[in-house]
């Protein structure tokens, strides 16, 4: 049962990861592009943190629960990343599908 | 004595007599020297003390070329006789002269009697002024006269001969030694005599007379029969005395009357008899006018020149080249008296001249006197040429007679014939110097040796230049290209394979998908490496790729550390781009380009194959060890941590030392350093208004005690598991420089230390403490120990003294990251506040 | 009390931290962690602009089961937009007029922004009255304002802003 | 546990901490505990060599863990030699730079004994890696050095330094790497006996790194073709700087000495002799290459660096006959000539600072202040330096030429040597005769108004002509007492080349 | 795998030598990065490679990484970082001494 | 099963690797190499939970850890350097 979840989870966090990706290679404009790995693989590396999580709670003597931190860190830091990421375009005037409002040119 | 009187007051005496002194006692030592190497030493140091005297008037430019000039040949020839003496101690197993003396037959048969010869007699031939090294001669003549006298008539360039003199048991007697001994003292002799007509400087006439009668004195041991040797000893001494007198005439003139040049001297007689009477005797004898002391020795010459050819083929041609020297000798004597003292009026002379004052005309009036004495009654040498025959011969003295009527023999009749020739040619001097004139092409050997200096000068700049082009890219493509071949060399020949015999591990999709990953991102790197801040972003993904291969291969304390470094290399490369140039310059030259490539890629070649190499054979090694000892008494399971806190722990605090220089020299580095960033980013847009993006900045007030928890987290468990000191402190640098880019310099500056050298400085006592605190107990430096202590209710609590000295790291490294990006920041801040923003609007305006 | 204590809050929060760190339980540890907790505060504080007072912690934890579960929801929406077509996509950037004042709402509702259904918080005007949000794909950008306002900004408002 | 061995490293580096607590303003304090450490190095340098004096070789062992685990420090004579040597030179390089270089920028008083810290580190270290990281001390350290002060040259020649060396520890590393990979061990007596017996696939890999290895030496040692960085870097940091850096290259001959000796000597089996074909053409080269440059130079400090590298190019042509006699030869010429160019380069200075804007071009210039004084000493270095008798230069080069007697390259030995000497004679004697000789009251008319400080008003001072003095009295006192230093550089050579009393002291009963 | 880790470090040390040819100083410093790259990863490997079996004292464990390699890279990764800092602010100061970033301080036209 | 879902796993995250080179080098704009060095760095954590559980060993916690915190400050740093070229003015 507890191999099932686990399976499950590291599974799907994997192709959380990889659909980030995708979003990276696929979408058109790079605006897009941010929505992928920002998202997907939060989820993604989330799911796999939670399978480490249940893996090594089972197998030593204690819980292991320090993924927590790690999650912690990255939804703490992915979507500031991501947010500077767009700032730094929005700079450079890069291309973009959307329309640009006039307020970003300061 | 003379000395004194010639040398103005107003020339430091003190000085020169010091180098006179000097040079004196070299002199004595050479004659004195019972060693070859002690003889070696002293003879050197009449080199020096010559220069030091020639060069004595150092205002006048020919004193300075002269007395380098001589300085050059004769310390040519001073190394030459090291070699020569060397080699000479080697064959004969001692540098004792006697010993050396004794075993001349052992020499002869000697492998190396060539070089040795050769060696030697370079040395004496140089010391000697004989040809091709005679041009060194005159040019020393502009040092003061009394030095000139003494030091080359009657010294100096004796010693070469005397050295000739002094080894001749050792050397002479072969083939070798006649051919080339004769040889140069022929063709010395010849060209010494023929020069000196045609000076018109006395001092010059003088000196290459000089080199004329050295030449024969060395044509004299070239034919190396017993006489020829008391012949040439003869002379020697009859040499030293006319020459000395006529030199200090010379002197005497000059002093007297301002100049030395023969044209301008004329009929001197009627001012200065006495000297007038003394330079002709002395002349005379030079010239070999029978009843002076010149006569008896040249008369002995030409009897051993004769004696010795007559069982040649072309024995009529010494005998013939010697009298036509000869010739030329009598007429430059002539030339000496009758141009200086009687011809006529003198013309234009600077000074009125005089008879000097008595003081200075009595060492000539002695020096003449010894010449008509010996010319008389040659016996009275007797008891100095003797014992200087036997020590120069090593055998019984010769029978021979000194006597001034020897008969009407073959010799006489050389001497006479060169008499009445030399009278001849004096007459014919007008036409003699117009035919000089003709073929004068400067081909003496002053213009020889400064062209060769010149050129020495030149193309050794020039050389120099060639092969250091002061460029670091040649350097560095130097060093790689050496170090190259030297790595191949050693496989060159060598029969092993490159694939040794051990298993290896096969390959997996992932490690081979990041690691062509990483090879293609480095080679783009190449590519693209002028748009340096993609170069950048780039470099990142090779290292973490590297970080992959530590974690891969279990290594997990080095994943941290790459990952760490990396950030905070890319961090400080992203400062300093901020004042370089945003884009590089396209660098042109394909060859320059293409031989880069090659040798970059023969190297990367190289290192693959030296990996592979070593990575496919198995080695024994000393790691058991460390994983035995490590949790036992090391008392870490991290081995990796206790091999550098413990085993290797010297390494560590070298590396930390490592790391504090750097911030020290880097902060000493930016002491006055000035620079401005650009205004504009590379595509000429302005910066963005927002210094300090909110959203950051609010979340790195949060990282910030988040970060420092793991910092501490790392650095206590790193004896255990991975982690460590480094780390630690490389974490705490980043989630600092964080607040950096969050909140800028000034913000984040006044809530820190403002001076990071004692926490540098605490770091490193710490760690260094922590060493020595074993010392007191009697261990080693950096021995380290361990307990565990069971605290009631907290539990098993190790403390390691080598965890402190992680601490020790710890804080250096977070004082020395610090320092470094601190400084660096504040580089922006020293510049004038000029591209504000504001400016800057105002400015597009 | 102050200057023994800096930080009453931040003290316990990072001693749970390091329990979560170090993974294990023991008296020792407890003791390290709030012996860390109590001591890192000492340095960083200075590094808090203004002190954050959290005046609802229940509806703290509320927004962060709802943020928790628009993120899954996030993920897979997103999911299917990427893997379906993207030219059928209609990416626009939208203004989000703020009211929150506080530093860390705002920085918290961008962080938010970002983390929930295809929105990336791209930019903060200069007066932090506006959040421009990038959208991956949305016909309607008022609604999907309003959506934001009312899930996400509200509550932060009274979380940490006493009204 | 006897504490002597480590002690001449921990003292620098200690002092050095110390000395950065000060503030900048406590400059008389810094060049007092400075001094006084540099006293106490030369005594603890002289109770090693007098420890080592009767041949026994003297063995540290780190936190004590025995080697080849741990790193072991060895004193043996060599390494006591080196340390001695390094004293005195530090000593009166420091009282030079009390002139006023040390003041000129940051930290010069830290850095200097770090640098002293890097440099013993190296000469009592036993173990290979513990080797490359003291000489990246004595490399980061003599960075900051040299480029201690500032200004353009100066930092393009440091730049250029910190390249080339930076580059030169990447090899360091792949070539002890290389080593590990093979023989498993680090400690250099443990690489010898394991190098002794390798396995004859492994043979060609072994001499590889060896050769490695020693392009790196030859980089430090600034050896032909890898000599082009020291010119200039010599030639344009500060005088006191440059006179420490005349013991640097040494570092490297050192390196070269101790390694091929011990892991690549003789009785090393298969890879014996690794240098037998490298070292002496090398060297030989770079004496004329040194010399050609000698003589080419158009300013006196680069000639001055260039004595650097003919004197790198004679020590190592002694070395590499690696004969008892030539390596004596060379440990006798190693002190003189870094004595004489520490001497020089510091006389050097003290001659164009009183040039004005002559500087040390080789050109006519001004009569200086003290004329004759400087003009007597630069005679005198001149002769040390160009090897003329009676001196310890002559010495050395006499030690040396015997010493090639019964080696196959003796013609190619002494000839180059000796025209190399004939060179530096020449070469000397000009630039003496262009600054000292050709110099005119004339030019202080001419220039007068270039010259900012009048040169008269220039009078030496006792820190400034005391290092001067005491460095060629080092020369002197290397000639009056030859015979005894003939003999310790004999037993030194001797101890070298049975390289198994070194594996004895280290490995004990393991050997 | 050795093949391929061989290959990567011969890769990485022929970028770091040609870049550390070129004539900018910031190229020369990225050349220096890719020289300590490879040279870490040589100096690791000759420990060999091991996986799964880090030199971390376990139970669980009976053999480990050699670990002495590991260690002297560390050593070496921080000797690296301190030199490339040292570099970098170098280039700078050369950059404000000599007018540009050229390696030698001259402008080519 | 375990073994088999972490095969597939690695697999999958070896694609997204693979992505995110390409897009590295692909670009086309700065931010977009950036972007793709943050995810690179996210899905080496990814690699590094699997490998753990795979290897069932704690031991690559911290470099997960790690890397959450310096992919960051990396990430940052370039942006910053974008918006303004003084990164910590
Ligand atoms: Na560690
Ligand atoms: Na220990």
């Amino acid at each position: 049962m507890q191999e099932y979840l686990l399976s499950f989870l590291i599974i799907t966090g994997a192709s959380f990861t990889l659909i980030g990706a995708l979003g990276l290679a696929r979408l058109p404009d790079f605006f897009m592009r941010l929505h992928g790995p920002t998202k997907a693989t939060t989820l993604g590396v989330g799911c796999l943190l939670i399978a480490s999580a249940i893996y090594f709670s089972m197998h030593s003597e204690q819980f292991s629960l320090h993924e927590v931190l790690i999650s912690m860190f990255l939804f703490i830091t992915a979507p500031v990343s991501a947010h500077l990421l767009a700032k730094a375009a929005l700079h450079l005037q890069v291309r973009s599908l959307a329309k640009v409002p006039k307020e970003t040119q300061d | 004595i003379y000395a004194r009187f010639y040398l103005s007051a107003r020339d430091d005496l003190g000085r020169f007599y010091a180098y006179l002194m000097l040079f004196m006692g070299s002199m004595l030592g050479i004659a004195l020297s019972e060693n070859i190497i002690q003889l070696l030493i002293f003879w050197e140091l009449t080199s020096v003390s010559s220069f030091l005297l020639i060069s004595y008037w150092h205002q006048r430019e020919e004193a300075r070329n002269g007395a380098r000039m001589a300085l050059t040949i004769t310390g040519l020839g001073g190394l030459a006789l090291l070699g020569g003496f060397i080699l000479l101690g080697e064959v004969t197993g001692s540098y004792n002269l006697s010993v050396i003396l004794a075993s001349g037959n052992m020499v002869r048969e000697h492998v190396l009697y060539q070089p040795i010869l050769l060696l030697i007699l370079l040395g004496a031939f140089t010391k000697s002024a004989q040809f091709p090294f005679h041009f060194w001669l005159p040019n020393a003549m502009a040092a003061p006269t009394p030095v000139s006298a003494y030091l080359h008539s009657a010294t100096m360039v004796k010693a070469g001969v005397f050295l000739l003199a002094r080894l001749f048991p050792a050397l002479s007697g072969t083939a070798e030694w006649s051919w080339l001994v004769g040889g140069v003292g022929l063709i010395t002799l010849a060209i010494g005599a023929y020069f000196a007509l045609f000076q018109h400087d006395l001092k010059g006439m003088l000196a290459y007379s000089t080199i004329s009668h050295l030449g024969l004195i060395t044509l004299l041991f070239g034919i190396a029969t017993p006489l020829a040797v008391v012949a040439g000893i003869f002379h020697i001494i009859n040499h030293a005395i006319f020459k000395a007198s006529l030199f200090m005439t010379a002197g005497i003139i000059d002093h007297e009357t301002g100049t030395r040049n023969i044209r301008q001297l004329n009929g001197l007689w009627q001012y200065m008899p006495h000297t007038g009477l003394l330079a002709i005797i002395g002349s005379a004898s030079m010239a070999g006018v029978p009843l002076f002391n010149g006569f008896i020795s040249k008369e002995m010459f030409f009897a051993e020149a004769i004696t010795r050819t007559s069982d040649l083929q072309l024995w009529w041609l010494l005998p013939v080249a010697i009298t036509l020297a000869s010739t030329f000798a009598v007429a430059y004597s002539i030339r000496f008296i009758h141009d200086v003292f009687f011809n006529g009026q003198a013309k234009n002379l600077p000074q009125t001249p005089q008879e000097p004052m008595r003081w200075m005309k009595i060492p000539v009036e002695i020096l003449v006197a010894l010449c008509l004495i010996i010319g008389i009654f040659p016996l009275i040498v007797q008891p100095i040429l003797g014992p200087a025959t036997v020590s120069a011969l090593q055998a019984p003295l010769p029978e021979y007679s000194l006597a001034l009527w020897h008969g009407l023999n073959a010799a006489f009749w050389m001497s006479i014939i060169a008499l009445l020739g030399g009278g001849l040619v004096y007459i014919c001097r007008e036409h003699l110097f117009k035919f000089h004139d003709c073929i004068d092409v400067n081909l003496d050997g002053k213009t020889i040796y400064n062209f060769i200096l010149d050129c020495l000068y030149s193309s050794s700049t020039r050389l120099t230049g060639l092969l250091n082009t002061n460029s670091l890219q040649n350097m560095l493509f130097v060093f790689f290209l050496f170090a190259l071949i030297l790595g191949i060399t050693p496989f060159i020949g060598s029969d092993s394979a490159i694939t040794g015999t051990r298993a290896i591990l096969s390959l997996d999709a992932l490690s081979l998908l990041v690691v062509i990953g990483a090879i293609t991102t480095a080679i783009s790197v190449v590519i693209i490496h002028r748009r340096r801040f993609v170069a950048l972003i780039m470099i990142g993904a090779v290292g973490l790729a590297v970080a992959l291969v530590f974690v891969k291969f279990s290594a997990p304390d080095l994943a941290l550390t790459q990952l760490s470094v990396e950030v905070v290399t890319i961090v400080l490369l992203l400062l300093a781009l901020y004042f370089l140039p945003q884009q590089g310059q396209l660098e042109i030259g394909v060859l320059r380009h293409s031989k880069d490539l090659l040798l970059a890629s023969v190297a990367g070649v190289g290192a693959t194959l030296l990996t592979w190499a070593v990575l496919t054979r198995p080695y024994e090694n000393i790691a058991s060890y460390f994983t035995e000892k490590s949790l036992p008494e090391g008392g870490g399971k991290n081995v990796v941590n206790v091999i550098l806190v413990d085993f290797r722990g010297y390494d560590t605090l070298g590396e930390i030392t490592v790391l504090a220089i750097a911030a020290l020299g880097i902060y000493a580095m930016f002491d006055r350093l000035r620079l401005s960033g650009p205004t504009h980013d590379q595509d000429h847009r302005e910066w963005n208004w927002d210094t300090k993006p909110l959203v950051m900045a609010t979340f790195s007030h949060l990282l910030l005690p988040l970060s420092l928890l793991v910092a501490a987290f790392i650095l206590l468990r790193g004896h255990n598991q991975p982690g460590g000191g480094f780390i630690a402190g490389l974490i705490t640098s980043v989630a600092i420089i964080m607040q950096y880019l969050a909140n800028g310099n000034t913000w984040t500056q006044s809530r820190l230390p403002a001076n990071m050298h004692p926490l540098i400085a605490s770091g490193l006592l710490i760690a260094v403490l922590t060493g020595i605190g074993s010392c007191f107990f009697g261990y080693p430096f950096l021995s380290s120990t361990f307990t565990h202590m069971y605290w009631p209710i907290i539990g098993d609590f190790e403390l390691a003294s080598a965890m402190i000295f992680d601490l020790g790291v710890y804080i250096v490294v977070v004082g020395a990251t610090l320092l470094i990006l601190i400084n660096l920041g504040l580089l922006h801040q020293a510049l004038p506040k000029s591209k504000n923003i504001k400016d800057q609007h105002l400015w597009k305006r | 009390m102050r200057r023994l204590l800096p930080s009453p809050f931040l003290t316990p929060i990072l001693a749970i931290l390091w329990l979560l760190l170090v993974n294990s339980f023991t008296i020792g540890q407890v003791a390290l962690g709030v012996i860390l907790g109590w001591a890192i505060p000492f340095f960083t504080l200075r590094f808090w602009p203004d002190k954050v007072t959290i005046y609802q912690p229940i509806k703290l934890l509320r927004l962060i089961c709802i943020v928790i579960y628009d993120i899954l929801i996030a993920n897979f929406i997103v999911a299917r937009l990427i893997l379906g077509n993207p030219d059928r996509l209609k990416p626009t950037f939208i203004i989000i007029p703020l009211r929150l004042k506080s530093d860390i709402a705002i920085s918290l509702l961008a962080n938010i922004i970002t983390l929930t259904p295809g929105t990336v918080s791209s930019l903060l005007s200069p007066d932090n009255s506006q959040l421009i949000v990038h959208a991956l794909d949305t016909d309607n950008a008022e609604a999907l304002i309003a959506s934001i306002k009312a899930r996400y900004e509200k509550p932060l408002q009274e979380i940490f802003e006493k009204c | 546990m006897n504490q002597l061995i480590i002690s001449p490293v921990i003292l620098p580096l200690l002092i050095g901490i110390l000395l950065l607590f000060l503030r900048e303003q406590d400059i008389f304090a810094k060049r007092v505990i400075s001094i006084l450490s540099l006293i106490t190095q030369l005594s603890l340098a002289l109770l090693i060599i007098q420890a080592v004096s009767h041949g026994n070789i003297l063995s540290y062992a780190l936190g004590n863990w025995p080697a080849p685990f741990g790193i072991v420090l060895v004193a043996d004579r060599l390494a006591a030699w080196m340390l001695i040597i390094t004293a005195l030179l530090s000593i009166f390089a420091f009282i030079y730079s009390t002139l006023g270089t040390d003041r000129v920028g940051r930290h010069f008083h830290v850095l200097f004994q770090l640098q002293l810290f890097g440099l013993n580190g190296a000469f009592l270290t036993s173990d290979l890696f513990n080797l490359f990281v003291f000489f990246e001390i004595l490399l980061l350290a003599s960075y900051g050095l040299l480029l201690h002060g500032g200004g353009r040259l100066r930092t393009k020649a440091g730049l250029h330094f910190v390249v080339v060396n930076l580059a030169g520890s990447t090899l360091f590393l792949f070539a002890v790497g290389t080593l590990y990979g093979i023989l498993g061990t680090l400690n250099m007596a443990d690489l010898a006996l394991r190098a002794a017996s390798v396995a004859p696939e492994n043979i060609a890999l072994v001499r590889a790194a060896g050769l490695l290895l020693f392009s790196v030496f030859a980089l430090k040692a600034a050896l032909l073709p890898l000599y082009l960085w020291l010119p200039t870097a010599y030639a344009n940091t500060s005088a006191p700087v440059a006179a420490l850096f005349a013991i640097m290259t040494k570092v490297g001959a050192y390196s070269i000495l101790r390694v091929y000796t011990l892991i690549y000597g003789e009785k090393a089996g298969p890879a014996a002799n690794l240098l037998e074909y490298w070292l002496l053409p090398l060297a030989l080269s770079t004496i004329i290459v040194g010399s050609i440059g000698l003589v080419g130079s158009k300013h006196l400090r680069t000639q001055t660096a260039y004595l650097v590298v003919v004197s790198v190019g004679t020590l190592l042509t002694a070395f590499g006959l690696s004969s008892t006699l030539g390596i004596s030869a060379g440990l006798y010429y190693l002190p003189h000539t870094t004595f004489a160019t520490g001497a020089l380069f510091l006389l050097v200075d003290a001659v164009l600072i009183r040039r004005g804007d002559f500087s040390d071009r080789l050109d006519p210039g001004p009569v200086i202040a003290s004329h004759h004084l400087f003009g007597g000493l630069f005679f005198i270095t001149a002769m040390l330096m160009a090897g003329l008798p009676p001196f310890s230069g002559f010495l050395g080069k006499f030690m040396l030429i015997k010493a090639s007697l019964n080696h196959p390259a003796l013609p190619w030995v002494m000839t180059i040597v000796l025209i190399g000497g004939l060179l530096s004679m020449i070469a000397l004697a000009r630039s003496g005769s262009l600054i000292f000789y050709r110099a005119n009251a004339a030019y202080v008319d001419e220039t007068i108004t270039k010259i900012k400080v009048l040169p008269h008003t220039h009078r030496p001072n006792t820190r400034e002509l005391l290092p001067i003095f005491g460095l060629l009295s080092l020369c002197l006192a290397m000639t009056i007492c030859a015979e005894p230093i003939i003999r310790f550089t004999n037993a030194t050579a001797l101890q070298l080349l049975s390289p198994e009393q070194y594996v004895h002291a280290v490995l004990g009963k393991r050997s | 795998m050795e093949a391929l880790i061989s290959v990567m470090i011969g890769v990485l040390t022929a970028c770091g030598i040609y870049l550390s040819l070129r004539n900018r100083t910031f190229s020369v410093v990225l050349g220096l990065t890719f020289l300590s790259y490879a040279v870490n990863l040589f100096l690791f490997v000759m420990g060999r490679l091991t996986v799964g079996a880090p030199p971390i004292i376990s139970d669980a464990q009976t053999k480990y990484a050699d670990p002495l390699p590991q260690a002297l890279v560390l050593t070496a990764i921080v000797i690296s970082f301190a030199m490339t800092a040292f570099v970098i602010v170098l280039s700078l100061k050369a950059r404000a001494d000599l007018g540009n970033d050229h390696v030698d301080g001259k402008e080519e036209a | 099963m375990l073994t088999y879902a972490l095969m597939i796993a690695f697999g999958l995250v070896s694609i997204a690797v693979a992505i995110c080179f390409w897009r590295l080098f692909r670009g086309p704009d700065t931010p977009d190499r950036i972007l793709a060095l943050d995810t690179l760095y996210i899905n080496t954590i990814a690699l590094l939970i699997l490998f753990g559980i795979y290897l069932g060993s704690a031991l690559y916690f911290e470099a997960a850890l790690l890397i959450a915190l310096m992919g960051f400050i990396g990430t940052a740093a370039l942006c910053k350097y974008i918006l303004r070229g003084d990164i910590v003015e």
